[in-house]
């Protein structure tokens, strides 16, 4: 391909980070799609404007989603990306691959799309970034072979992601890819056929770090917790103070509720823990000395979410600690009750977080079976307008 | 019938033996030095992750090229982060330096752990979607082509910064909660073509679709009209019914948004708030950006203390000051006017003047 | 034409010359003993402020029994306090303890300086006002006579606590913000009488005055009705509409909050949160928000550390451990529901478990 | 009276409280109106009820309201109560009083009405409690007489009222009792003639301590502030230190910024004036060392509110310094322009925080002509649904 034909994206070849323009041209010498994607972006960065047109939905046999149509809005000029759909395979839990697989994953790409991907999609997917209507049955029949299935588009369970877990983190207060990867075949029907209300996100981390972003962008976020003491070595905290670690304005005085004292005497870190909210900063900081504690399980935050329409949300903590074992039954029977009412209650395209935000938290916990708990609230509510039940409100 | 619903790859068959072994057992981790995660488990065993910058959009030779890199030195295992870093997982010591020396040549940028800038979460942009106001890869490049010194080390940040970027308010990625996000917005009322409306839109849900209730049936022309006061240009509508179209090259922009985290540590998770508004939408380098990004960065950098992410830094010194020392002119833009809009309003003496 | 507009005294007038000559002069102050000021002036004068506890709702008997005593020992003069205690102002400081003396000996409590329980700030209540879900006086005199060792510093709490009694939900005072504040509530839905309402009430207001929406126009009877699934018992339509009866002795209640403050002392206002969300109207002991409150103050008193309000002493301890330590059962009520619902909702993991 | 005729209201003369029995039994010896109101009360206790009937519009004459009318809703067994209207009177500023003025009050109270009185109704005034429709008119006249006019009632300006500032605190930052006289002598016709969408409230503190309570239940609170450093007097805090007070805990770390530090060696205490947010905490420690700087003025704050309708409000930021100085007319033209902002687009009953929530603050500031400032704020938006002028947006 000739340079001069991307003068533009050219400048973006320079500079030390890592070209996508290069990724682009790597690919364009391969793939006449690809060659025509890079005319259009290139049209795109003269013009200032996308050149994608809306609608068109296209899919695999016994599917309902997983990919993503898309068509040019100029197919004259770039007849390569007439069609470019997107398929959205889901990925191993962990993003763990081995050469093999990944090798294996480019070939059939390399046969049936445009040579370019993502990995991985903001969801957790991998994208694959680009092929025709014509191309995705037989590109799908290929990727099952090597054992690739497709994640979830559209009002459907997506696909999920976790971070890296027990697999090497000494944080990780459950098995983040294990409850990851089960979920995801338990709810194999629900990814593939769209038949929610909107899109329902699952994202599980290790602990409070929170390194899946899970809670900002899960309908439900798994995160992994303790409750019972911080495991303190007091040999590895002297050593680190010994070396100089300015424990009081690293440590102590960063406790959010000042949880933890320093007996310079005995040398020996005091944690009041009924007081520690484990938000992990002291163990982050002197990972050689402190541990989460050994009463392990997680939280089940709902409702993170992007802010269109009702606003962006943080997960809400729904259950504050549930034991993490297999076959995680608790927790699914937790996600088919939350989904089931928000199946039967929700509106189209209205998200669970908004869907609360309409009926009620305490409507919504009613609902779904959930007992109240001080844990849910920052605070208890200000304003005087609560309601009472019938039953409730004897009169004589 | 097709095979169906079988599902990933199973985790247990990607992972390289080290981690199989010491699957649970890991006991602390070090950083010996920019870019490298060094952890031990209570096997003695120790792994070694280097992490190293990815455009996450890349060709399937990348692929093929990182591949063979991890077949040398990782006995044929890798992994990619949650930020789209690829991982390098080293169990042979020796293996290390060498792969160090290799990534180096080859022109990767190593870095990303610990107190650093790591990779940008984006979206698609211009490259593949209809929504896109602007282009995420483009933007992207374009700021860490000016930062890449904070995620190799080469010059030391603070704490961790996340830089988001999303092509538009639909924010796919979590830039809601980022240090800094780049969010392309429009500034003008979408046009609606009432022909189209009338044969191809479902009224009552393009009605639903708007955050502000901009939006009013007009029975006459079996179409709506937009209140262009009450509209703020989100697109929900354009995304819900084809007929509506809110792209405007001339008016579109982005905007930057400052000091949002997830993680708990400290403080609780916190939203990103926005700081500047506008700016041009100019390809291929948008300068007026990476400045503003650059310039937040520096101001940030040279100012918190350590261990404190952006927006620590900012709610320290407070959002008077945050301004006043950017620069950055407070607008009537930055006062909330949406739903929750008075729970942000400060109903407290306790501000700096 | 009568004289109008005319004002209220002019507070010159009605000064001590103490006052006077050292207005804006003041540099410091102490509390030698508990219910006296001392107020030191840059000149070197010294006004002992000695606090009384007044009931609020006297006779002019009462107001004649302190002039006498203001005559005796403060020169003619006297103030009260925002918080409705008697302030006997002593300039000469020979006339101190005799003053005090004769307070005691009276049977006046002195008190409510410092950390201590001051004067409950409260309403009508039956005695004057139409909306009264139960009687302000009572509550507070039952609640007083187990709280006074509390202000007259025999027994010593950590810090100020503020207590407000209000008979609705308009709260006429600073209930909101109120360390705990004791709220008279309805729980039934208002009875509508058509008929009035045809002639007496302006529906459009009416319909304007609920809060959640309940109300919605009935044009065959020319009147409202009200949806109970979404009315809450505010009473806000039966303050509009005389024709909606909101009262009703069997189930009209009292709730409690807890935890609101307004000095800008160390942490920004908060609001009273809700802690009990219904006890008995029992009359004239009401012996159940006696106990309740009196539960509250000694928990407080007990844990919190000196110079900690009740709601700072929440914050720190987390309400998960409040509800447990206090006994007081968490429930639905509990969370709100109301516009900014979901801006309480917890939204970390920084929680007790 | 005889006692048995209120057995319960009697139970409350017990205990060491004062007793507002006592007082209306005081009152009642005196005063037919009283005794009836005595017996209304009981019976309201044994009902569990009140006994008022609502509606009633009575008053003055000039005057739109200052009276609260009030009518039994059983005159036949309450006659003394048959009307029962309450005289609200405008307090000096600071609740001082003369004995004298005061004995002139109870001469015409105990002439024209109950004999029963509030010091002070909530808002500020002085309630006289109960009298009847005729007796308003020779009561006020009488009132006039001796210095005393009304308060506010309805939707009017309301009788302002203030903390004791200047008079007796050291703490005090403006003239909060002058402040408060003048602009009640400016604001006469608004407080007497009921022309407003609804009440409207203006208190008056001297420091952030706010103990007129202003932030929570004005409209317009005036809070003093300083923005130059505190004043620190070293000898007077290495005093403090000497005497064992315990600096670091009770000062130190509860300072909400850390803006104080404490030098051991040197015996100073070090401010970075920078970091002071104004919350007095460290100088109400330390009132003999510590004090308000030298520049002082006020903040206005706007807002503040009980709950209904649409929940309550603590007042929000609008000017975060404003010098006072006699004759006040920056603020006296601030409230000018909020309440006929307020005015004109407010619609019957909606306070002023209700009004701005409709329209939203940007709209508020632009109409009533005050610059954004971030003071007005905690944050900025978080949410991206920002509006643009069409005369912002330059188009091709
Ligand atoms: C591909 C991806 C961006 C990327 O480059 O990584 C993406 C792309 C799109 N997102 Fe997204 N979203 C992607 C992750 C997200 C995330 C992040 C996440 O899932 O963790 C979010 C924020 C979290 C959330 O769901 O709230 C996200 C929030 C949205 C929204 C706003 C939803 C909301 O309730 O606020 C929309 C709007 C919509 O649904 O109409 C949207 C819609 C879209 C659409 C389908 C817009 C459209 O209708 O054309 C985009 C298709 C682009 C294309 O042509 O490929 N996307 N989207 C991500 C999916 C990749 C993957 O499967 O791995
Ligand atoms: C590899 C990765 C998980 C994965 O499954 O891929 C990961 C791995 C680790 N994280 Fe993380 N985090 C990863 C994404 C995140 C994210 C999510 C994100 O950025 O989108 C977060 C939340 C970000 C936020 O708060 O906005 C995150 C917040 C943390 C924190 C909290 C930092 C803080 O003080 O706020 C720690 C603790 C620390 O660094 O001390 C942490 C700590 C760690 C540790 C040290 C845990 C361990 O002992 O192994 C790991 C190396 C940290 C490092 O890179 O410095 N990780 N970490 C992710 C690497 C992303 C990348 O390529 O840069
Ligand atoms: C007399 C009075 C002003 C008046 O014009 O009448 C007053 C007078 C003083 N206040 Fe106050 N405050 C008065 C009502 C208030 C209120 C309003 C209220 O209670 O309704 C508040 C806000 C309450 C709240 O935060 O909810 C108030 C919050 C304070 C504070 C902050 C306390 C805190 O730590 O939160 C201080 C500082 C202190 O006590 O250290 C203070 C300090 C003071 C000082 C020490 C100021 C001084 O140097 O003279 C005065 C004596 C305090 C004392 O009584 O312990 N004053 N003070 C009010 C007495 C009411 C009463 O009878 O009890
Ligand atoms: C007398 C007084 C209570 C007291 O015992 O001290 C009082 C009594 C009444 N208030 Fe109030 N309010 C009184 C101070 C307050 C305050 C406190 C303040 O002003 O500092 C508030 C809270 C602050 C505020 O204004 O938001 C207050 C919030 C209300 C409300 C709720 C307004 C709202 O917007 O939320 C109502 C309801 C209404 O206006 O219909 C109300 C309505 C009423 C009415 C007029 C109810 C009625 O229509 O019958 C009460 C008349 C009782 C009577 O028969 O005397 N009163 N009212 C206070 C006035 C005395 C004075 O002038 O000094
Ligand atoms: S979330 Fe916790 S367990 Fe997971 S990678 Fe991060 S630090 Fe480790
Ligand atoms: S985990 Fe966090 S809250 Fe718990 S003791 Fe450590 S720093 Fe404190
Ligand atoms: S942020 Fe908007 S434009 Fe970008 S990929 Fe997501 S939906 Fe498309
Ligand atoms: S662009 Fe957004 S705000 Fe404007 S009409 Fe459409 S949905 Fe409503
Ligand atoms: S709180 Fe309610 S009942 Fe009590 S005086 Fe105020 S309006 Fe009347
Ligand atoms: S009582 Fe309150 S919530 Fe119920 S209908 Fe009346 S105004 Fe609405
Ligand atoms: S508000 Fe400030 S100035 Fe007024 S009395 Fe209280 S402490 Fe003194
Ligand atoms: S006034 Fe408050 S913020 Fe300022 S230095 Fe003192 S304690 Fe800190």
């Amino acid at each position: 391909m000739d340079d001069r034909e991307t003068p533009l994206l050219d400048e973006l070849e320079e500079g030390d980070w890592p070209s996508f323009v290069a990724e682009l041209k790597r690919a364009a010498e391969k793939s006449a799609m690809s060659a025509d994607l890079l005319r259009q972006i290139e049209r795109s960065y003269a013009d200032n404007t996308g050149h994608w047109k809306r609608g068109g939905i296209v899919g695999v046999r016994g599917y309902g989603g997983g990919v993503v149509g898309r068509y040019s809005a100029m197919p004259e000029e770039f007849p390569g990306v007439k069609e470019f759909h997107t398929l959205r395979v889901n990925e191993p839990a962990g993003f763990y691959y081995t050469t093999e697989k990944l090798r294996e994953l480019c070939d059939v790409w390399d046969k049936y799309g445009s040579g370019l991907l993502n990995l991985h999609g903001s969801t957790g997917d991998i994208i694959l970034l680009g092929t025709t209507t014509e191309n995705l049955q037989p590109c799908f029949d290929a990727l099952g072979e090597i054992g690739f299935d497709l994640g979830g588009s559209g009002s459907a369970m997506r696909t999920l992601s976790c971070c890296v877990g027990q697999s090497r983190c000494e944080h990780a207060c459950i098995d983040t890819m294990d409850v990851t990867h089960d979920l995801t075949m338990n709810f194999q029907m629900e990814i593939h056929r769209p038949a929610f209300p909107y899109k329902f996100k699952i994202k599980v981390s290790g602990c409070p770090n929170d390194c899946a972003a899970a809670s900002a962008r899960s309908d439900l976020a798994i995160i992994g917790v303790w409750r019972d003491a911080i495991e303190i070595d007091q040999q590895g905290v002297a050593e680190y103070v010994d070396e100089g670690f300015d424990l009081f304005n690293r440590v102590i005085r960063r406790c959010p509720t000042w949880a933890l004292d320093w007996d310079a005497e005995e040398k020996r870190l005091k944690l009041t823990s009924e007081d520690c909210v484990h938000c992990m900063h002291c163990i982050n900081e002197m990972p050689k000395a402190l541990r989460v504690g050994q009463e392990r399980g997680a939280a089940v935050l709902i409702g993170g979410k992007a802010p269109v329409v009702k606003g962006a949300m943080i997960g809400w903590v729904l259950v504050p600690f549930m034991r993490l074992e297999p076959p995680y039954q608790e927790l699914k029977d937790l996600i088919v009750q939350v989904t089931e009412f928000w199946a039967e209650h929700g509106k189209n395209r209205e998200r669970l977080a908004e869907l609360i935000d309409r009926l009620g938290m305490p409507a919504f916990l009613e609902g779904i079976g959930v007992e109240p708990c001080p844990q849910m609230v920052d605070a208890p509510r200000s304003n005087p307008y609560l309601f009472w039940r019938e039953e409730e409100v004897k009169h004589a | 019938m097709p095979k169906t619903d079988f599902g990933p790859p199973d985790y247990r068959e990607m992972i390289p033996p080290i981690v199989r072994e010491n699957y649970g057992k890991w006991r602390y981790h070090r950083i010996p030095r920019p870019g490298v995660l060094e952890h031990v488990s209570e096997t003695g065993d120790v792994l070694s992750s280097v992490r190293v910058a990815s455009p996450r959009l890349v060709s399937t030779d990348f692929v093929r090229e990182i591949c063979e890199i991890a077949d040398k030195y990782c006995g044929g295992h890798l992994r990619f982060t949650t930020r789209h870093n690829i991982e390098f997982l080293v169990s042979d010591r020796e293996k290390l330096q060498p792969l160090l020396d290799e990534l180096e040549g080859r022109g990767y940028l190593i870095g990303g752990v610990g107190r650093a800038i790591s990779n940008v979460v984006h979206t698609q942009g211009w490259i593949h979607c209809k929504s896109a106001v602007t282009d995420a890869s483009g933007l992207v490049k374009s700021i860490m082509d000016e930062l890449h010194d904070y995620y190799t080390g080469k010059k030391p940040v603070p704490a961790k910064l996340r830089i988001a970027v999303a092509c538009c308010v639909n924010m796919c990625g979590a830039c809601h909660c980022s240090d800094i996000a780049v969010v392309g917005i429009h500034r003008r009322v979408p046009r609606v073509n009432d022909d189209v409306v009338s044969k191809s839109c479902e009224i009552p849900s393009t009605i639903a679709s708007c955050p502000t209730g901009a939006i009013r049936p007009n029975p006459k022309l079996k179409s709506i009209t937009i209140a262009p006061e009450k509209c703020m240009y989100c697109g929900n509508c354009a995304a819900v019914c084809p007929a509506i179209d809110v792209m405007d090259p001339d008016t579109d922009g982005v905007s930057i948004w400052v000091g949002g985290k997830l993680s708990n540590a400290r403080t609780t998770p916190k939203f990103s708030r926005l700081a500047i508004p506008y700016l041009p939408n100019h390809p291929p380098r948008w300068p007026e950006v990476t400045e503003a990004v650059k310039n937040l960065v520096e101001v940030w950098r040279q100012r918190a203390k350590p261990g404190e992410r952006m927006g620590e830094w900012i709610e320290r010194i407070g959002w008077e000051r945050f301004f006043q020392i950017t620069g950055i002119p407070f607008t009537e833009k930055h006062i909330d006017d949406f739903t929750h809009a008075t729970t942000t309003f400060r109903s407290s003496m306790q501000f700096r003047i």
